[in-house]
C-alpha cells in the first residue's frame, strides 16, 4: 500500500518538473566548455557548495579545462597535488602543440596521478560523479568528462557499536561509510569469491547499495531473489536500511522480523560463510542480513567464541527469556483471575494477601505497569545517556516503591514486570515484538485464561511457521525439522564439529561447497 | 489483510460478550477446611473454616510478638444448614461476603452422626463439583462436632486446618491413624469389594486436637471404631506403614524398635472352590531405636530374641485389628475381598452381596518375620560398667 | 416473545462478518457458479440454524435422524 | 491440488496427532472396564489394517485425493454423490471434536463461559491453520505433537494416590461382548477416522515410506493409549474409571502440590485442534474438487462456521453426546470407514491395469 502511495507521489514530483529543477535525462556532454559551465551552473543554481575552477593553460591558452566539485567533499589538497598541478606543470613546461583531441587522452594517461579516474560520458553521470563527491575535469572539445576520485574521508572513525555489546570477540562496528564497510568485511573474507554488487537506489537521494555475498556458499537463488527485490524498489530516498528492509521483506503484515541486522563485523562476517547476503548501505552502520530465521534472535555472535557447552546453557536461559517475556504477565493473569485451582495452597494465600487492597482488577494492573515500563525505556533511550540513567534509576526504584506504597500495584506485580522487562532485552531484535506480542497475549488471558493464552500460543506458532524468509521457513530448523542445523540452534556443538554449513540455506549439495568451514575446522584440528 | 480481519473478529467476539469466569483473588474466600454434620433433623450443617490472607501473613510475620491488638482473626470459621452439601455451601453466601473456594480445601472433616446415616451417597458433591480438591485429607470426628474441632484456635499454626492436616501427616508417619485423601475415600466408596475406613480426630481442648484411630465402614456407614494399636495393625496388613515404632519389654527391659521397612502381602486361600482361611504375610525391617535395660546387646542371639519379641507385638495387633474388623463389625475393611474378586471372579460373582459374613466368619494365618538391622550410635544399653 | 441467546448471536455475527468478506474475495476470484451456490447454500443453513438455536427452538439434529435410521434398520436397540 | 509436499516425519505426526486427538479426553476403552486393554489392543490391530488399506488405496492411485479417486474408480456422478457423503462426514467429525473440546473445557475450566463462545474461539484459530495449507499443518504438528506424549507421561509420572497394579483384574469378568464392543467403537473412534487422510497422504513427498510411516503411527498410538489406560486404571481402579466424566482430567488433578490441568488443557488443543484441522482440510479440499474451485480457502470459513453450527446443534446434553459416540457412532462409521474403503480398493486392483495404460 505504501509502495503504491509513495509511487503515485512520485509521479506527482515528475508532472511538477520544470526547467528550475534537474531531472534525470542523458544528455550528452556538450563539447564546447562554455556550454558545460552554463549547463551547469544552471544545474547547480543555488548551491552554495558547488564549486567550479577554469584551467587555462598551454600555448595560447588552447586548453581549457573545468573543474567541478563540491565544497568540502574533496580533499582540496590532493586535487591540487595530483590534478591540478600535474596538469599546469605539464602544459607549461612543454612547448609541444598540443590538439584538443589528444589532451584528453593524454590528461587521463599521462597527467593525473590520481587512481581513480572514470570516465563520464553524459551530463547525467558527470552530475552523478560530482554530486557524489568526486572531482569531474571537463575538457573543451571533449565529449568525455573525467571524474578524479578525490574523496576526503568523511565520517566517525571505526569503533565498538553501542547495541551490539560482546564480550569477547572483535569490537569493530560498521560506520557510515560505505568503502570503510566493504575494507572492514574485505579485511576478514580474504578471498576473491567474496563479491560486492553496487547499486545506486532512490531516485532523489542516489544512495550507495552493496549486495554482498561469498559466490559458491551463497544460494544463487536466493542472490538473484535479492536482486530482484531490490531492484523492484521504486524510491525517492534510502536513507537507511530500515528502508530497504520494509521493502523487501516477505510479508508485510508480521510482527516478526523477517530481515535480520547487525552493527558488527565479525557477526556479519560469520553470517555470510553461513551463506547468508548482506545488503549495505551508504550512510548506515547497520547492515542487513538476508534470509533472517527466528533461531538468529537467540544467537549471539559470543557464543561461538565460547566453549559450547556455556554457549549452549546460554542460548536455553535465552529461549526462557524470550516465553518469559512474551508469556509471564498473562500467565500471571491467567492465573490470578481464572485458574485459582492450579495454584498450590501456600502460594494463593500469598498472592491472595498481595493482591489485597488493590483497587484494579489484574489486568489493568498489568497494563499500567507495562505501559509505565515501556515509557520509561523509551524514555531512557530518547534521552541523552546521562540523563537516560538517572531516569531509569528514578523509574526502577522510585516509581516501583511508590506504586506499591500507594496501593495502586502489588508487589507480585512491579517483580513480574521488572522480570519480564529484564528478559525481554536478553533478546535485542525481538524486544519490540516481544512487547506487543506480550499486550495480545494479556488481553486474551484477561478474557480467556489458558484458554485463550494456549490458543493464541497455537496462533502465534501457525504465523511463525507461514512465515518465509527469502523462501527459507522461518521456524528452521525447528520445522521443518532439518536433523543437521540443529547443532546451531537450541544446543551448540563445539566450532570443530561444526562440520557441514546451515543446510537449510541450500536448496543443492551442501557437501560439496562445505569446503571453507572444513577447511577451517582442520586446521584447528591440525594446531591442536 | 488476513491478519487485519482476525484482529476485528477476535475483538468482536471477545468485546460484545465480556468475561464470564474472570473472578479476581480478591473476591473469593479461600477455605482451608470443611466441616460436614447432620442435625437431628436430618439437614446437612456444613461448616467452612475461611482464610484472611493478609492476617494469614500478618500474623505469620509478627508470630510470637503480639504487637498489634485489634488484629483481624487470621481465619473465621461460619456454618450453615442445608438439605444438601450445595444447598448449604450456597445458603451460606447470606452470612458471607464472598464467593466460596473450595479447591484450597485442606481438611474435611465428617461429623459422627453424618457418617452413622451413611456417606456413599451424600458426599457426591465433592466429587461432581470442578472445584473439589481431591488431595484434601478427610477424618471423621468422634465426641465433637465438625465445628467445634474447626473452631480451634491453635498455638503452633495460624491456620487450623493446616495444624490439622499436620498432625494427620505425623500420626500417618506413625501409623496411628489411616491418613485418607478424598480422592481414595472415594475410590472405597466405589469399589464394592472392600469397605470404608477414615481416620479419627478427637478435640482435646480449644488449642489442640489428637488425630488416631480409624473409624470403620460398613456400607458406607460408621459402625465402630479402632483404637490406634489396632489401627497400626490394620495399616500393616494393607501395607499402607512407612515408619512406625513397635515397643515391648524383654526380661525388664524396654526395648523400641524403629520399622524402617514394612511390606505386607495378604491372601485368600481356596479350598474346593470355597475360601478357606485368609493368610497374611508381613515382612519387616527395623532399628533399634531405644532399649533401657541392663543385658548386654552384642550377639546375633540377642537381636533373635528382639526380633521374635517384636513380630509378637506385630501379630498380636493384626491380631486385635482383624477380630475387631471381623467379629465386631464384620466388615472386610483390609479388602480380602478384591483379591477374590480378582483372582476368583467366579466365586465373587456368587458370594458379592453376603462377602462380608464370610469374611468374617474365615479363620486367619498371620505370618510376621522381622529383621532387626542396625542398633544406632552404640550397641549395648546404657548402664554402668561392672 | 423469543429468548434469543445473545452469546450464540455474538459467535454468529463474527461468522457473518467473516463469510460476506470471504463472499467478496470469491467474487473477485471469478469461481464458478457451482462454487457460488454450494458456498451460499452452506453459509445460509449454518446462518438459519444458527438463529434458530439462538431463539431456543432446536430442530431435530442428524444425529438424531441417523439414530431414527439405524433403530429402523434394527442396528441399534 | 495444492502444491505442496510434506515430509515423512510431519505425516507420522500429523497422523498421530490425529489418532491421539479427542481420544485424550475421553478415556480410551471405559466402557470395557478393566478389560480396555483388550480392547485396545484388539482395535489397534484392527486399525492396522484399516489403515494400511487406506494407504494402498493411495498408492494403487498415484497422487489422487479421494475425490479424485472416488470419480475415477466409480464415475463421475456416483462418485460425486459419494464425495457429498463422505464431505458430510468430515464435518460431522470435525463437529463431533468441537463438541468434546467445549463440554470438557465447560465442565472442568470455565463453568460459566458459555460453550458456544470457547467453540467459536477455537474454530477461529482453526480456520487460520486450516488456510495456512497442509505443509504448515505438517510443520506445526512437527513442532507440537511431540508435546502429547511428552506431557502425558508427566501427568502420570508422579501421582500421589495408592497405586495398584493389579487392578487390571480379573480378565474378562463381563465375558467378551464388552470387550468386542469397546473394540469396535475404538476402532471406529479413532483409528478408522484417519479416513480423512485419503486426502492429505497423497502429499506425501515420498510415497515409499507411506505404509511405514502409517504402520508406525498406528503402533505409536496404540501404545500411548494402552499407557493412558494402565495409568488410569491403575491410579484411579475400573469402579472410578466408569463414573467420570473426563477421566484423563481427573488424573490430572491428582498431582501433589500443583494442577497439572492446564497441562492436559494444552494436550487437548494441540491433539483436538490437528484432528479438527485435518478433518476440516479433507472436507474443504473435497469440496473445492467436487465444486472445481480455484482456491479451496474461500470455503474454509464457511465449512468450520457450520460444523461450529452443527457441534451445537447436534446434541443436546452430553449424555446424548456420549451414548450417540458410544452407541451409534461405530455403525455409521462402517460405510465410510471400511465399505466404501474396501470396495475402491477392490476397484483399484481390478481396474490398475487399464488406468495405467491410459496414463
Amino acid at each position: 500500500m505504501f509502495r503504491r502511495i509513495k509511487k503515485y507521489l512520485g509521479l506527482d514530483n515528475q508532472e511538477k518538473d520544470n526547467g528550475a529543477i534537474y531531472t534525470d535525462t542523458d544528455e550528452p556532454l556538450p563539447r564546447n566548455i562554455d556550454k558545460v559551465k552554463e549547463r551547469l551552473n544552471t544545474i547547480f543554481s543555488e548551491c552554495s557548495d558547488y564549486i567550479q575552477r577554469d584551467i587555462v593553460c598551454g600555448e595560447d591558452n588552447g586548453i581549457c579545462i573545468l573543474v567541478a566539485y563540491i565544497d568540502g567533499f574533496v580533499d582540496k589538497k590532493v586535487l591540487n597535488q595530483d590534478v591540478i598541478r600535474p596538469i599546469l606543470d605539464y602544459f607549461s613546461c612543454t612547448d609541444k602543440l598540443h590538439r584538443a583531441k589528444s589532451v584528453y587522452q593524454l590528461i587521463k594517461r599521462c597527467i593525473i596521478s590520481s587512481n581513480e579516474i572514470e570516465e563520464a560520458q553524459s551530463m547525467r553521470q558527470a552530475v552523478y560523479r560530482i554530486v557524489s563527491g568526486d572531482a569531474v575535469l571537463f575538457i573543451n572539445g571533449s565529449r568525455i568528462a573525467l571524474a578524479v576520485g578525490v574523496k576526503a574521508p568523511q565520517g566517525r572513525q571505526v569503533e565498538e557499536p553501542d547495541t551490539e555489546v560482546s564480550l569477547r570477540g572483535s569490537r569493530e562496528g560498521f560506520v557510515e561509510n560505505l568503502s570503510t564497510n566493504m575494507v572492514l568485511i574485505r579485511k576478514r573474507i580474504k578471498n576473491p569469491n567474496l563479491k560486492f554488487e553496487m547499486l545506486q537506489l532512490g531516485t532523489q537521494t542516489n544512495t550507495d547499495i552493496c549486495i554482498c555475498y561469498i559466490k559458491g556458499i551463497a544460494n544463487d537463488e536466493i542472490i538473484e531473489e535479492v536482486r530482484r527485490r531490490i531492484l523492484k524498489i521504486r524510491s525517492d530516498a534510502i536513507l537507511d536500511t530500515g528502508y530497504i528492509e520494509q521493502y523487501i521483506t516477505d510479508n508485510q503484515f508480521t510482527l516478526f522480523p523477517l530481515v535480520g541486522n547487525s552493527e558488527k563485523c565479525d557477526k556479519l562476517v560469520s553470517k555470510l560463510l553461513e551463506g547468508r547476503i548482506a545488503i549495505l548501505c551508504d550512510g548506515t552502520p547497520y547492515v542487513l542480513t538476508v534470509p533472517s530465521l527466528l533461531v538468529e534472535a537467540i544467537q549471539t555472535a559470543d557464543d561461538y567464541y565460547d566453549h559450547a557447552f556455556f554457549a549452549s546453557f546460554m542460548r536455553l536461559l535465552r529461549l526462557l527469556a524470550l516465553f518469559i517475556s512474551t508469556l509471564l504477565p498473562a500467565l500471571y493473569v491467567a492465573l490470578v483471575s481464572f485458574h485459582h485451582t492450579v495454584i498450590p495452597f501456600k502460594l494463593i494465600i500469598t498472592l491472595a494477601a498481595s493482591r489485597q487492597g488493590i483497587p484494579f482488577s489484574p489486568f489493568i494492573e498489568a497494563v499500567l505497569m507495562i505501559m509505565a515500563f515501556e515509557l520509561l525505556r523509551e524514555a531512557g533511550v530518547r534521552m541523552p545517556r546521562t540523563v537516560g540513567q538517572a531516569l531509569s534509576i528514578v523509574g526502577a526504584i522510585v516509581l516501583g516503591e511508590a506504586s506499591v506504597a500507594a496501593g495502586i500495584a502489588s508487589n507480585l506485580m512491579v517483580i513480574i514486570v521488572a522480570i519480564t522487562a529484564i528478559c525481554s532485552f536478553i533478546t535485542p531484535p525481538l524486544i519490540r515484538v516481544t512487547m506487543l506480542v506480550r499486550f495480545i497475549f494479556l488481553i486474551i488471558a484477561n478474557f480467556f485464561g489458558f484458554l485463550g493464552i494456549s490458543l493464541t500460543a497455537v496462533v502465534v506458532l501457525i504465523h511463525l511457521c507461514r512465515l518465509r524468509s527469502f523462501g527459507i521457513p522461518y521456524m528452521t530448523p525447528f520445522s521443518p525439522l532439518t536433523m543437521a542445523d540443529l547443532k546451531d540452534s537450541l544446543i551448540l556443538v563445539p566450532i570443530w564439529a561444526m562440520i557441514t554449513r546451515p543446510k537449510a540455506l541450500f536448496q543443492g549439495d551442501t557437501q560439496n561447497r562445505a569446503g571453507i568451514k572444513r577447511q577451517e575446522a582442520a586446521k584447528i584440528s591440525e594446531d591442536k | 489483510m488476513k491478519i487485519s480481519k482476525l484482529a476485528i473478529l477476535f475483538m468482536l467476539s471477545i468485546l460484545l460478550p465480556g468475561c464470564w469466569d474472570n473472578t479476581d483473588l480478591t473476591d473469593i474466600n479461600i477455605v482451608t477446611a470443611l466441616g460436614i454434620d447432620k442435625d437431628e433433623d436430618g439437614k446437612i450443617i456444613v461448616t467452612v473454616q475461611v482464610a484472611e490472607p493478609a492476617a494469614v501473613q500478618l500474623t505469620s510475620s509478627t508470630h510470637g510478638g503480639g504487637g498489634g491488638s485489634a488484629q483481624i482473626k487470621p481465619v473465621y470459621v461460619k456454618s450453615y444448614k442445608g438439605e444438601t452439601i450445595y444447598d448449604a455451601l450456597i445458603s451460606m453466601k447470606s452470612i458471607i461476603d464472598k464467593r466460596l473456594f473450595l479447591s484450597t480445601t485442606q481438611v474435611l472433616i465428617l461429623g459422627e452422626r453424618f457418617c452413622k446415616d451413611g456417606i456413599n451417597e451424600t458426599l457426591d458433591y465433592l466429587h461432581r463439583d470442578y472445584q473439589a480438591n481431591y488431595l484434601a485429607d478427610v477424618l471423621v470426628a468422634r465426641g465433637a462436632t465438625p465445628e467445634q474441632i474447626l473452631k480451634i484456635q491453635p498455638d503452633m499454626d495460624t491456620i487450623p486446618a493446616m495444624y490439622i492436616k499436620g498432625t494427620a501427616e505425623n500420626t500417618a508417619i506413625r501409623a496411628k491413624v489411616e491418613r485418607k485423601m478424598l480422592i481414595e475415600l472415594f475410590k472405597d466408596i466405589k469399589n464394592e469389594c472392600r469397605q470404608a475406613t477414615i481416620g479419627q480426630i478427637t478435640r482435646l481442648d480449644d488449642k489442640t486436637v489428637k488425630t488416631e484411630g480409624t473409624a470403620v465402614f460398613m456400607n458406607g456407614k460408621l459402625v465402630g471404631w479402632l483404637d490406634q494399636y489396632q489401627t497400626r495393625g490394620y495399616l500393616f496388613v494393607t501395607d499402607k506403614v512407612k515408619h512406625t515404632t513397635v515397643s515391648c519389654s524383654v526380661n525388664n527391659s524396654k526395648i523400641s524398635v524403629e520399622i524402617i521397612q514394612s511390606s505386607g502381602k495378604k491372601n485368600v486361600i481356596f479350598k474346593n472352590g470355597e475360601p478357606a482361611k485368609l493368610s497374611i504375610q508381613m515382612r519387616l525391617e527395623g532399628n533399634i531405636s531405644e532399649y533401657i535395660g541392663k543385658e548386654t546387646l552384642n550377639s546375633p542371639e540377642d537381636i533373635r530374641i528382639i526380633e521374635k519379641k517384636i513380630s509378637q507385638e506385630v501379630k498380636k495387633e493384626i491380631n486385635m485389628a482383624l477380630t475387631k474388623a471381623q467379629k465386631d463389625y464384620s466388615s472386610d475393611i483390609f479388602g480380602f475381598g478384591e483379591l477374590v474378586h480378582k483372582y476368583y471372579p467366579q466365586y465373587w460373582k456368587k458370594v458379592m452381596d453376603k462377602w462380608n459374613d464370610i469374611f468374617s466368619r474365615l479363620p486367619v494365618d498371620v505370618w510376621v518375620d522381622i529383621k532387626i538391622r542396625q542398633t544406632g550410635l552404640i550397641k549395648s544399653p546404657m548402664k554402668k560398667d561392672e | 416473545m423469543i429468548i434469543m441467546n445473545y452469546n450464540m448471536l455474538s459467535v454468529l455475527l463474527a461468522f457473518i462478518i467473516m463469510e460476506l468478506y470471504n463472499l467478496r474475495r470469491l467474487i473477485s476470484n471469478k469461481e464458478s457458479i457451482k462454487v457460488l451456490i454450494t458456498y451460499v447454500v452452506i453459509t445460509a443453513s449454518s446462518l438459519v440454524i444458527g438463529l434458530l438455536l439462538a431463539a431456543g427452538r432446536r430442530p431435530a439434529s442428524p444425529a438424531e435422524w441417523i439414530q431414527w435410521i439405524f433403530k429402523m434398520i434394527g442396528v441399534v436397540k | 491440488m495444492e502444491k505442496a509436499r510434506i515430509s515423512g516425519l510431519q505425516l507420522f505426526l500429523l497422523m498421530t496427532g490425529f489418532l491421539l486427538g479427542s481420544r485424550l479426553i475421553i478415556n480410551p476403552g471405559t466402557e470395557a472396564k478393566a478389560d480396555g486393554w483388550l480392547a485396545i489392543l484388539i482395535s489397534g490391530t484392527g486399525g492396522l489394517l484399516l489403515i494400511t488399506l487406506y494407504s494402498l488405496i493411495v498408492l494403487l492411485n498415484p497422487s489422487r485425493t479421494l475425490v479424485e479417486i472416488l470419480r475415477d474408480r466409480f464415475g463421475n456422478a456416483i462418485g460425486s454423490v459419494v464425495a457429498v457423503f463422505y464431505i458430510w462426514y468430515f464435518i460431522h467429525l470435525a463437529s463431533l471434536v468441537f463438541r468434546d473440546f467445549g463440554s470438557f473445557l465447560v465442565t472442568t475450566t470455565y463453568p460459566r463461559t458459555p460453550m458456544e463462545v470457547i467453540i467459536a474461539l477455537f474454530a477461529l484459530s482453526i480456520i487460520y491453520a486450516a488456510n495456512s495449507g497442509i505443509e504448515v499443518m505438517g510443520r506445526i504438528s512437527e513442532i507440537l505433537v511431540p508435546f502429547i506424549p511428552f506431557l502425558s507421561t508427566i501427568i502420570g509420572a508422579s501421582i500421589v494416590t495408592t497405586h495398584d497394579f493389579t487392578a487390571f483384574l480379573p480378565v474378562l469378568e463381563n465375558g467378551i461382548k464388552p470387550v468386542i464392543k469397546e473394540s469396535l467403537n475404538l476402532l471406529t473412534f479413532p483409528f478408522g477416522e484417519a479416513v480423512v487422510f485419503l486426502t492429505i497422504f497423497p502429499y506425501l513427498n515420498n510415497k515409499r515410506h507411506l505404509k511405514k510411516i502409517t504402520t508406525l503411527s498406528t503402533l505409536l498410538v496404540t501404545v500411548l493409549f494402552l499407557y493412558i489406560f494402565f495409568r488410569n486404571i491403575i491410579i484411579l481402579e475400573s469402579h472410578f474409571l466408569e463414573q467420570a466424566t473426563f477421566v484423563p482430567h481427573l488424573t490430572s488433578v491428582l498431582f501433589p502440590g500443583i494442577n497439572l490441568e492446564p497441562l492436559f488443557d494444552v494436550i487437548m488443543i494441540i491433539g483436538g485442534g490437528i484432528k479438527i484441522t485435518c478433518a476440516i482440510y479433507a472436507a474443504v479440499i473435497s469440496l473445492s474438487q467436487l465444486t472445481g474451485a480455484k482456491d479451496y480457502r474461500i470455503f474454509t470459513s464457511c465449512i468450520v462456521a457450520f460444523s461450529v453450527i452443527l457441534s451445537l446443534w447436534i446434541h443436546e446434553n452430553i449424555f446424548e453426546l456420549f451414548s450417540w459416540t458410544g452407541n451409534v457412532w461405530a455403525y455409521y462409521s462402517i460405510p465410510f470407514q471400511v465399505v466404501i474403503p474396501f470396495i475402491l480398493l477392490l476397484f483399484s486392483l481390478f481396474k490398475k491395469d487399464k488406468l495405467q495404460d491410459e496414463e
